[in-house]
């Protein structure tokens, strides 16, 4: 085996490396501003690590293409729960998929790492987030290069550690303690249906290893069974909740409380996609389970849609782009539900560039109009679009580059994105012939695709277009952030309008590589659930109609949208009705903590502990019995009343009962 | 009816009359002597049973010591003299009679000859007419009994030290 | 020599330590108790390596003790010093030397008042412990179980908060109900056998060799060990002297009992309740009763735990989730589910005990266990704010640190003969995370809006002492059990075996 | 050394210890006689005491040591010659000797400068020792009469004291009317045997057939467990225990507490197990009494304030325990019953020494809360009383526990489980007065700086907390030799009548060597 | 023989002795009643003796004995008791209680 393979295990060890290095170095006091040299090693650690991650992920992916392998190449470290029958292996993986996985998360990270050294360099925080974010990486590699459950587990659970961490990165707001808090626990909910399938799965297969499993899975388990139906489903709850898919979606808007950067880099390009990479990797489970199936597919196209009404009517810059996330998301899980796990990858990659593209995009709107704001004192919030306005004119680079991440998202070709979104929907169409019920599934793809186009022109309408509104003083100090800033901007947009190339489909005379590339991942699913061939026309038709519908989103919103109206912020009226309706984002949270939350608290604190446990069984039960043995005590020695009459009545009644004992 | 039965029941009557009677009087002074009688009657009682040395010895010691023994302890705190009864009320005398009759019910059970052992040997009687009145206690007295019998003069001894350790006015 | 001497060298050494700490001058006193406690772990150490993981008792240490002429039959009753450890009592032994320094080093600048008694009595409780789980005769096992009640009783009552006398005064009165009803079964148990055998002996192998067949008398005994460890594990309903007890200890107090007083109950029902009676303790009614008990500990106390408004106290109501776990995977009954329960066990002790440390540091500081007294103090205390979240994070079982190892393999182990009880038990990791990230919220982030505490130290050197080898345990568990497990696994395979002898119905355990 | 009780030799030497002890018992009425005015006077007559109970002991050892045994014979046996007899007698020396070094201090600061309390000490030793060796109802009950007689005064030997009259008072008028329930009873017993002696009485039960007897037997038997009843202070005949120990001087108290209340259980047994062990009516009674006794003692003890009451109603509690011992049967029972009561002595002596040593004026009023900060302030004395209330409680590590333990153990292999059970219930509940205790000394601050000055324990009130104390950790740990001491004793009332004599010698020599 | 209805008259003695316990408050009387008790117990061994031999009359000569002692401690008892409250009343003698 070539030599570079040998070391997989750098890669996540690198950025654990940066990650101790940099928290010790967080933990130093004081901890306010932090000195320039200390600054500059936080960043040399910080980026370094990750850079060389990144170079090694690609010499070890170009070796491990070199090599050829046919299967996944495992490399086990120690053994880590032997127990009996259960062997779990501390082992990495490395296979198409997680090659991909590997260059993704490597190749996102450094760019957004480069980019935080800018957005981030005056923070008082900067070594611990660095540090935070160094282990993300650690964990995310993890997750996708784990062999096994448990393994994949622990990034799995890493990742939202770290979001947790970063989303209340400024833990000093309460509002930004919440969202972590949020995060943790929705994604906590998810895991357990992880975990419960990986009870089910070692329970059925007595494995947790992905090979053996995958391999075991179409012999040891009846298709459409209820076993396999259980298991898939039970992974599915875990990626609702890491993906933010209904009805476990409402921790990622909230995310946006974390600093943009971390957006980009865990809320939109890696962590939320650990779903549909789990989706992909148990392609084999999902093959065998058409139920789980419909449903991971129903549930993406239904999210994709909601998600995507949301977006519509918000304000703030990042939460239009974090339920744009969600919708996507939910378009990847349309594509590996209808079993196009290459198509549903391919949409994670570009979007992956993309949205991290937005969001940089945004941070650089972000960090300036914080930097003006801070500039004159002014207490105004930077991220609500109608603050901002026109500023295409003082961002002009951040503006360009985020229309062309606007047209890709759109799916306006040739954009990454129209390949990978028109992939998912031709494929989810292809299988209205099974059944009925996925032409529905399309038709919500296709409906969400016309209101990414609408809300996204939306967004580029008011912050880039139209007057100012930052307001007079500010407006001067707006202006494009450092090179490390843009210069990750740039990256990123080439790889937005180039990305599609990927994966050219043969209706476009390409050659599909990357369908081609992860075949050895997905053959045995594809086998045993081949794909259906939808005859040349009706793709060509999907295709025109796809692109029709993104057009016309973008140019409703380009015709109805009046950017000139709007006021800023602080006096804008309240909105009303159906808008209204949309900007409290269904009423979701609220109902979430009417019919769940308060009920809990409440029957934990007044029903559990103050009525069962303070009152029944401490009250009544121990304290009850003490108190009652005192009062028969009390009432005792009421009866020894000191009167030699009453004693000799007692006596004499003693007596009597024990001759009636005596002599019954 | 005998006239052993006759003189029987006669005292028997009057033991009982005189119990009765000092649980009932109100002056302690009476009491005292109704119980005077019932010793008398149980000394007259005692003699019947074939227990004529015993007898004299209840007559003496009960009657002539003890009792007087009360009648001066009563005198010396001057309770002779007619004051409130000491007697409980309706409640009390209630009590008593339910407790004391269900107590007699209960021991009559027990103190019915049929289920008395059988006579170890002879009989009072004929160690009577053996040994004499006084002998037949005495000789057994002296010899089985003897160390009840010194015990019993230590538990005189004991009892004239606490008295006198008690009731003398200055030690 | 280090093999026949070295537990009787465990029991003895603290109480001879704790006579010298008493005659001492009172300034040595902490000094004294620290160096005798790292001198018992000292001790304790070696049996890491001479411990030979093969199953069956090691390091015994046997001799007459007292013999009691009875009665009719002539032949006496006999108990013996009879001591021993196996896997199971193993690292119970270890956790137990390891804690103790830890709490006499944390206990320096918490306590000022008496203090050649307080460390003279943390050492008799090391004695006492120890004692419980090395013994082998049930009436010596019985003698320690209630002799480490009176130092736990003083340390609470004496240097304990407000309400010390009422929580002394529970714990102890609760721990001797459930003991003295055990007690009596003990001696049912001896004589029962001695009868069958002709030999009267509180010896544990010969009890165990020779039960069986007690018949409906049966239920009764195990009624009454179960309430014995029962109430010390605690199960739901017999949890409430904990929260008492833990709130009104002192912080070494409070670390001792979660750490191992706790543990003394599953040790019970993994040593003596389920090996003696297991018809009844897997009869139907009785082994779904403690699973139900179990899951209820589990939600109910994490439930509880979640609207404490004393830190302290969600510590306590987390711990009856987490012994939740522990019975689950001890009447799971499989290799997965003994060995999850018994590292839970150690997990518990690692992850609570640095809990309550933090929680006394902080206390020290403050003078307030509130949560609502705190809020925001990340940005003043960094380090105790890290290691505090990062022992938060090994107790509500992130993978990674030890207490996903253990949870996941209770789960794994019960989701085999307990599918369902699994997967219920399987949303305390929820609750889990509930309470304590809410809590976690509460005290070191938020606004820091209480200006007593934007003068609060961070942690001195000595209590980083304390909590790092902690911490260290935390990361070596979670990530390379094995040696552990390996030390463990004959005698989990024995119990397993001994409680469900193997055959036709022990497929699950195959290995 | 097998005794000829026909010859009056042998008699002499069966009864020495009896005969001793009297003899001294007229040589210190002579030193009172001429000497009475003093503590110096007072403190001879101690002395003397204790040389009298010295010299006992050691006449109880000597007959002990040559395993002397009465020969079977035509005579009836009045004092029964066996280990049984020999322990306890040493118990009721002991606690009579423990009690004189407790009186020192006390009588003189109390000012009761009474040189014949010590000669009723002697009497009321006496009255025990027949008691626990009688071996005829006559003999018992002549020794209750001694013991009781000598302890009403006791009671009230403190004439300035009202409270001490009271409980001399009723005592007396109590103990004079349950005399007359047991005399009747031995009426009846007579009736239904024609014996008084015990073990002729046994006898004559099994060739009855067991149901020999009947009616009478059963009622009398029944008067007789109520006349021992109320000197164990049984359930419902407990009524004077917590007035009369309330009202007596605190030496007195505890001397009532450890050696009347041993005696009488000490009789108890002697008739249960040799004159009744065929007669099944009274398993049921002592089972009720026993219930009754654990329960209602220890209940109401939880509702007291004051240390002696609480003491008073421990004490009730305890003989509910013993009574568990009596129910277990003679044959297991006694010798539980031996080390228990080797134990309770040892603690409520202790117990007592302490109060003694914190009140006044009859130590009434010293309440557990006064008791407050007393660890720091007397470390020593408190660490004494904490051990003395943990024996009590029954915990590991102490005589106590090794007592209940034997106790248990005796019921259990009895087949008394139930029984079993409510001892260490209501033990626990015991915990609920006796920990306060503790508590008020260790965790609870002074209530004021010189809340403890006055308390001050002499010399020899020391030696008795030591001893106490030293005792019950010793046997606590090491009960070995005071284990086979009971149980030889406990051989002693075994229900043997067609048991040659010899055999009972054979095991306790057997048990001599095994020492 | 009488043996029948001796120990009758000798069981109504002594409940009536017991009765007079129960119904009187004077320490004295009550001290007599116990006495009619003891006679009770007397009537019943002399009349057990007739047929049954000499124990039960032994037995009464020192139930006297047993008498005598009690009548000297407990009057002097008595006395004392009467120079603290003046009174021996039952019911004015309660400074023990609870």
């Amino acid at each position: 085996m070539p030599g570079a393979l040998q070391l997989l295990w750098l890669v996540p060890a690198l950025p654990l490396a940066g990650f101790v290095a940099n928290g010790l170095l967080a933990l130093r006091r004081p901890p306010a501003p932090p000195a320039p040299p200390a600054r500059r090693a936080v960043s040399i650690i910080g980026v370094g690590v990750l850079l060389a991650a990144l170079a090694l992920s690609v010499a070890i992916v170009l070796a491990f293409q070199r090599a050829g392998a046919a299967g996944p190449l495992v490399f086990p470290y120690w053994e880590w729960l032997p127990v009996g029958d259960l062997h779990v292996t501390v082992a990495l993986e490395l296979d198409q998929l997680s090659a991909v996985m590997l260059l993704v998360v490597t190749g996102v990270s450094s760019l957004i790492h480069l980019f935080s050294v800018g957005y981030m360099g005056e923070d008082p925080g900067y070594a611990r987030y660095f540090a935070y974010l160094n282990l993300f990486v650690f964990f995310m590699l993890v997750l996708v290069l784990g062999a096994s459950f448990p393994v994949m587990f622990v990034g799995w659970e890493g990742v939202g550690l770290c979001s947790y961490l970063l989303i209340g990165f400024w833990f000093n707001e309460r509002i930004n303690a919440d969202a972590g808090k949020k995060a943790f626990l929705v994604n906590r909910i998810g895991d357990v249906g992880f975990l419960v399938a990986m009870l089910l799965i070692f329970a059925h297969m007595g494995s947790l290893d992905f090979q053996p499993v995958f391999a075991q899975a179409p012999k040891l388990l009846a298709p459409g069974g209820a076993a396999i139906t259980a298991i898939t489903l039970f992974l599915f709850l875990g990626c609702t909740g890491k993906s933010a898919q209904i009805p476990l979606y409402t921790w990622l808007p909230d995310a946006m409380q974390g600093p943009t950067p971390v957006s980009a880099l865990i809320h939109a390009a890696t962590m939320v996609t650990a779903g549909v990479y789990l989706v992909a990797r148990c392609n084999v489970l999902y093959a065998l389970a058409p139920v789980a199936s419909a449903v991971v597919a129903g549930i993406g196209a239904l999210t994709a849609f909601f998600a995507a009404t949301i977006a519509l009517k918000q304000w703030d810059i990042k939460r239009v782009l974090a339920y744009s996330t969600v919708s996507q998301l939910g378009y990847m899980f349309l594509g590996v539900g209808s079993g196009a796990y290459a198509a549903g990858i391919f949409h994670l990659v570009t979007h992956a560039f993309f949205k991290a593209l937005l969001f940089l995009g945004s941070g650089s709107v972000i960090h300036a109009l914080h930097r003006a704001y801070h500039a004159t004192h002014s207490h105004e919030d930077a991220q609500d679009m109608r603050n901002m306005g026109g500023l295409a004119r003082h961002l002009p680079w951040t503006s360009k580059l985020m229309w062309v991440a606007t047209l890709a998202l759109a799916g306006i070709p040739p954009f990454a994105g129209f390949f990978s979104k028109d992939a998912i929907l031709s494929a989810a169409f292809s299988l209205g012939d099974v059944h009925p019920l996925w032409y529905v599934y399309w038709l919500l793809g296709l409906l969400a695709a016309l209101l990414t186009a609408f809300y996204m022109t939306r967004l580029m309408l008011y912050t880039f277009h139209g007057p100012n509104r930052t307001g007079e003083r500010e407006s001067a100090h707006l202006h494009e952030g450092p090179w490390v800033m843009t210069g990750p901007l740039v990256v990123l947009g080439a790889l937005s309008v180039a990305g599609g190339a990927l994966n050219v489909p043969a209706l476009f005379r390409g050659h599909a590589w990357l369908e081609h590339w992860l075949e050895p991942v997905t053959a045995v699913a594809t086998r045993l659930r081949p794909a259906i061939e939808v005859p040349l026309g009706t793709e060509w038709t999907l295709v025109i109609a796809a692109v029709a519908v993104a057009a016309l989103g973008i140019f409703a919103a380009l015709r109805l949208l009046r950017p000139e109206e709007l006021v800023p912020a602080r006096l804008a009226p309240a909105e009303r009705g159906f808008a209204r309706l949309l900007w409290k984002k269904w009423y979701v949270d609220e109902i979430y903590d009417f019919l769940l939350v308060r009920p809990l608290v409440w029957l934990s604190r007044e029903v559990l502990w103050k009525t069962i446990d303070l009152g029944l069984i401490d009250g009544a039960g121990v304290n009850g019995a003490a108190r009652l043995s005192q009062v028969l005590g009390w009432v005792g020695s009421r009866l020894q009343t000191g009167q030699l009459g009453f004693y000799v009545v007692l006596f004499v009644g003693g007596v009597l009962a024990v001759l009636w004992t005596a002599v019954r | 009816m005998t006239l052993t039965q006759i003189v029987f029941w006669t005292f028997s009557a009057l033991a009982v009359l005189g119990a009765a009677m000092c649980i009932t009087r109100r002056s302690p002074v009476a009491s005292a002597l109704w119980l005077v009688q019932t010793l008398f009657a149980l000394a007259a009682l005692f003699v019947v049973l074939d227990a004529q040395f015993v007898a004299v010895l209840q007559v003496l010691v009960y009657a002539g010591a003890i009792m007087v023994l009360f009648l001066f302890v009563i005198m010396l705190l001057n309770l002779g003299r007619p004051g409130p009864s000491d007697l409980k009320g309706p409640v009390g005398l209630a009590v008593a009679t339910l407790l004391g009759g269900l107590l007699f019910f209960q021991l009559l059970r027990g103190a019915t000859p049929s289920a008395a052992g059988t006579p170890a040997g002879d009989t009072m009687a004929q160690l009577q007419q053996e040994q004499g009145i006084v002998g037949a206690v005495a000789r057994p007295l002296f010899s089985q009994y003897l160390i009840p019998f010194e015990i019993t003069s230590v538990l005189l001894l004991a009892a004239i030290v606490g008295a006198v350790v008690l009731a003398k006015r200055k030690l | 020599m280090y093999a026949r001497w070295v537990l009787t060298a465990l029991l003895a050494w603290p109480a001879v330590a704790a006579a010298a700490i008493l005659i001492a001058p009172p300034r040595w006193a902490k000094h004294l108790g620290f160096a005798a406690s790292l001198i018992e772990f000292a001790i304790s150490v070696p049996l890491w390596w001479t411990f030979v993981p093969s199953g069956g008792m090691q390091f015994v240490c046997d001799a007459p003790w007292i013999q009691v002429p009875l009665f009719e039959t002539g032949a006496p009753w006999s108990i013996r010093y009879s001591v021993g450890v196996d896997g199971i009592s193993l690292f119970m032994v270890l956790l137990t030397t390891l804690l103790v320094p830890l709490s006499v080093l944390g206990s320096y600048s918490y306590i000022t008042t008496r203090e050649r008694a307080y460390y003279a009595l943390l050492l008799v409780l090391t004695s006492g412990m120890i004692g419980v789980f090395v013994a082998l005769d049930l009436f010596l096992f019985y003698v320690m179980w209630e002799v480490m009640l009176i130092p736990m009783y003083f340390i609470i009552g004496v240097w304990g908060g407000e309400n010390r006398l009422y929580a002394a005064i529970k714990f102890f009165i609760y721990t001797m109900f459930g003991s003295l009803l055990m007690l009596v079964a003990i001696l049912v148990l001896v004589y029962l056998v001695g009868q069958r055998t002709g030999v009267f002996s509180f010896d544990y192998f010969h009890l165990m060799r020779n039960l069986g067949g007690l018949g409906p008398l049966a239920f009764w005994l195990f009624a009454a060990f179960f309430l014995a460890f029962a109430i010390k594990v605690p199960m739901f309903p017999f949890h409430t002297w904990l929260p008492d007890a833990h709130v009104e200890a002192p912080t070494a107090g409070s670390v001792i009992l979660a750490g191992i007083l706790l543990k003394m109950g599953t040790y019970g029902f993994l040593r003596f309740a389920m090996p003696f009676f297991p018809a009844v303790a897997l009869a139907p009614p009785v082994a779904t009763g403690v699973v139900v008990l179990s899951l209820v500990g589990i939600l109910y106390g994490g439930l509880v735990a979640m609207v404490q408004p004393d830190f302290k106290k969600l510590i306590a109501y987390s711990s009856v989730a987490h012994l939740g776990f522990v019975m689950l995977g001890i009447w799971a009954l499989t290799l997965q589910s003994v060995q999850g329960a018994l590292l839970v066990m150690i997990n518990h002790g690692i992850s609570t005990g640095a809990l309550f440390f933090l929680v006394g540091m902080i206390y020290e500081r403050r003078h307030s266990r509130l949560i609502a007294a705190y809020g925001g103090i990340a940005r003043v205390v960094p380090l105790f704010a890290a290691i505090l979240t990062f022992v938060s994070l090994s107790s509500i079982g992130l993978p990674g640190t030890n207490g996903f190892v253990g949870e996941f393999l209770v789960l794994v182990g019960a989701f085999r003969t307990h599918p369902v009880a699994a997967g219920i038990a399987a949303t305390g990791v929820i609750v889990a995370a509930a309470y304590l990230l809410w809590a976690l919220q509460r005290v070191i982030f938020n606004p820091l809006d209480k200006p007593e505490n934007e003068k609060l130290l961070d942690l001195t050197p000595r209590e980083l002492a304390v909590l790092l080898p902690l911490v260290a345990c935390i990361v070596w568990i979670g990530v390379y059990p094995k040696p552990i497990l390996d030390r463990m696994e004959p005698a989990a395979r024995q119990f397993i075996e001994s409680v469900r002898p193997p055959g036709p119905t022990a497929t699950a355990l195959a290995p | 050394m097998i005794l000829d009780l026909s010859s009056s030799r042998d008699l002499l030497l069966a009864l020495l210890p009896e005969l001793v002890l009297t003899g001294w018992s007229l040589v210190l009425l002579l030193v009172v006689a001429w000497r009475h005015r003093t503590v110096g006077d007072l403190r001879l007559t101690g002395w003397v005491t204790l040389a009298a109970l010295g010299s006992t002991a050691a006449a109880v050892w000597w007959l002990w040591w040559h395993t002397a045994r009465a020969a079977p014979g035509p005579v009836p046996v009045m004092v029964a010659v066996d280990d049984f007899r020999f322990v306890t007698d040493w118990l009721f020396l002991g606690a009579a000797a423990l009690t004189v070094l407790l009186s020192f201090d006390y009588l003189e600061r109390e000012e009761l400068l009474v040189p014949e309390y010590h000669v009723l000490i002697v009497f009321a030793t006496l009255g025990m020792m027949l008691m626990g060796g009688g071996e005829d109802l006559m003999v018992i009950f002549l020794g209750l009469e001694l013991l009781s007689v000598a302890v009403y005064v006791l009671a009230g030997i403190n004439r300035e004291s009202a409270s001490g009259a009271e409980a001399a008072f009723k005592y007396f008028l109590l103990g004079a009317f349950a005399s007359g329930f047991l005399l009747y009873g031995i009426a009846l017993v007579y009736g239904a045997t024609g014996t008084t002696g015990l073990r002729a009485i046994g006898a004559q039960i099994g060739a009855g057939g067991g149901g020999g007897g009947g009616t009478m037997l059963a009622i009398g038997l029944a008067l007789l467990l109520i006349g021992f009843g109320f000197k164990i202070a049984a359930v419902p005949f407990h009524t004077w225990a917590p007035d009369v120990y309330d009202g007596s001087p605190t030496p007195v108290t505890a001397y009532m507490a450890s050696g009347v209340k041993a005696a009488a259980f000490a009789a108890l047994f002697r008739v249960l197990g040799e004159a009744f062990p065929a007669v099944a009516a009274w398993h049921q009674i002592v089972w009720w009494l026993a219930v009754a006794t654990m329960v209602v003692g220890n209940l109401i003890a939880l509702a007291q304030r004051t240390v002696k009451r609480m003491l008073a109603y421990s004490s009730v509690a305890h003989a509910g325990y013993l009574l568990v011992a009596v129910a277990a049967g003679p044959e297991p029972g006694s010798a539980a019953f031996l080390f228990y009561l080797v134990a309770y002595t040892l603690m409520t002596l202790g117990a007592f020494a302490l109060l003694a040593a914190k009140g006044r004026h009859g130590e009434r009023d010293v309440l557990i809360d006064d008791l407050a900060g007393l660890a720091t302030r007397h470390p020593w004395l408190a660490f004494a009383l904490a051990v003395c209330m943990l024996s009590l409680l029954g915990f590991p590590g102490t005589a106590g526990f090794i007592g209940k333990w034997y106790i248990l153990a005796a019921a259990t292999s009895a087949g008394q489980g139930v029984l079993a059970t409510v001892l260490v219930l209501t033990s626990v509940i015991s915990a609920g007065y006796y920990l306060p205790v503790i508590m008020a000394m260790y965790m609870k601050p002074e209530p004021f700086a010189e809340a403890h000055v006055g308390m001050r324990l002499g010399r020899l009130g020391y030696a008795v907390v030591m001893v106490s104390v030293a005792g019950l950790l010793f046997f606590g740990v090491r009960p070995n030799r005071l284990l086979d001491l009971a149980h030889t004793g406990g051989v002693g009332v075994q229900p043997a009548p067609g048991v040659p004599p010899a055999a009972p010698a054979v095991t306790a020599a057997h048990a001599r060597t095994a020492r | 023989m009488l043996l029948g209805p001796s120990l009758g008259v000798s069981a109504v003695l002594f409940a009536l002795g017991v009765a007079g316990v129960l119904l009187r408050r004077n320490a004295i009387v009550i001290f007599m009643c116990v006495e009619l008790m003891l006679n009770a117990a007397n009537l019943a061994f002399v009349a057990l003796a007739q047929s049954l031999g000499v124990a039960g009359q032994i037995f009464v000569f020192f139930v006297m004995a047993v008498a005598a002692a009690e009548a000297a401690v407990g009057l002097a008892i008595i006395l004392a008791i009467y120079r603290h409250k003046q009174t021996v009343d039952l019911q004015n003698i309660n400074l023990l209680k609870g």
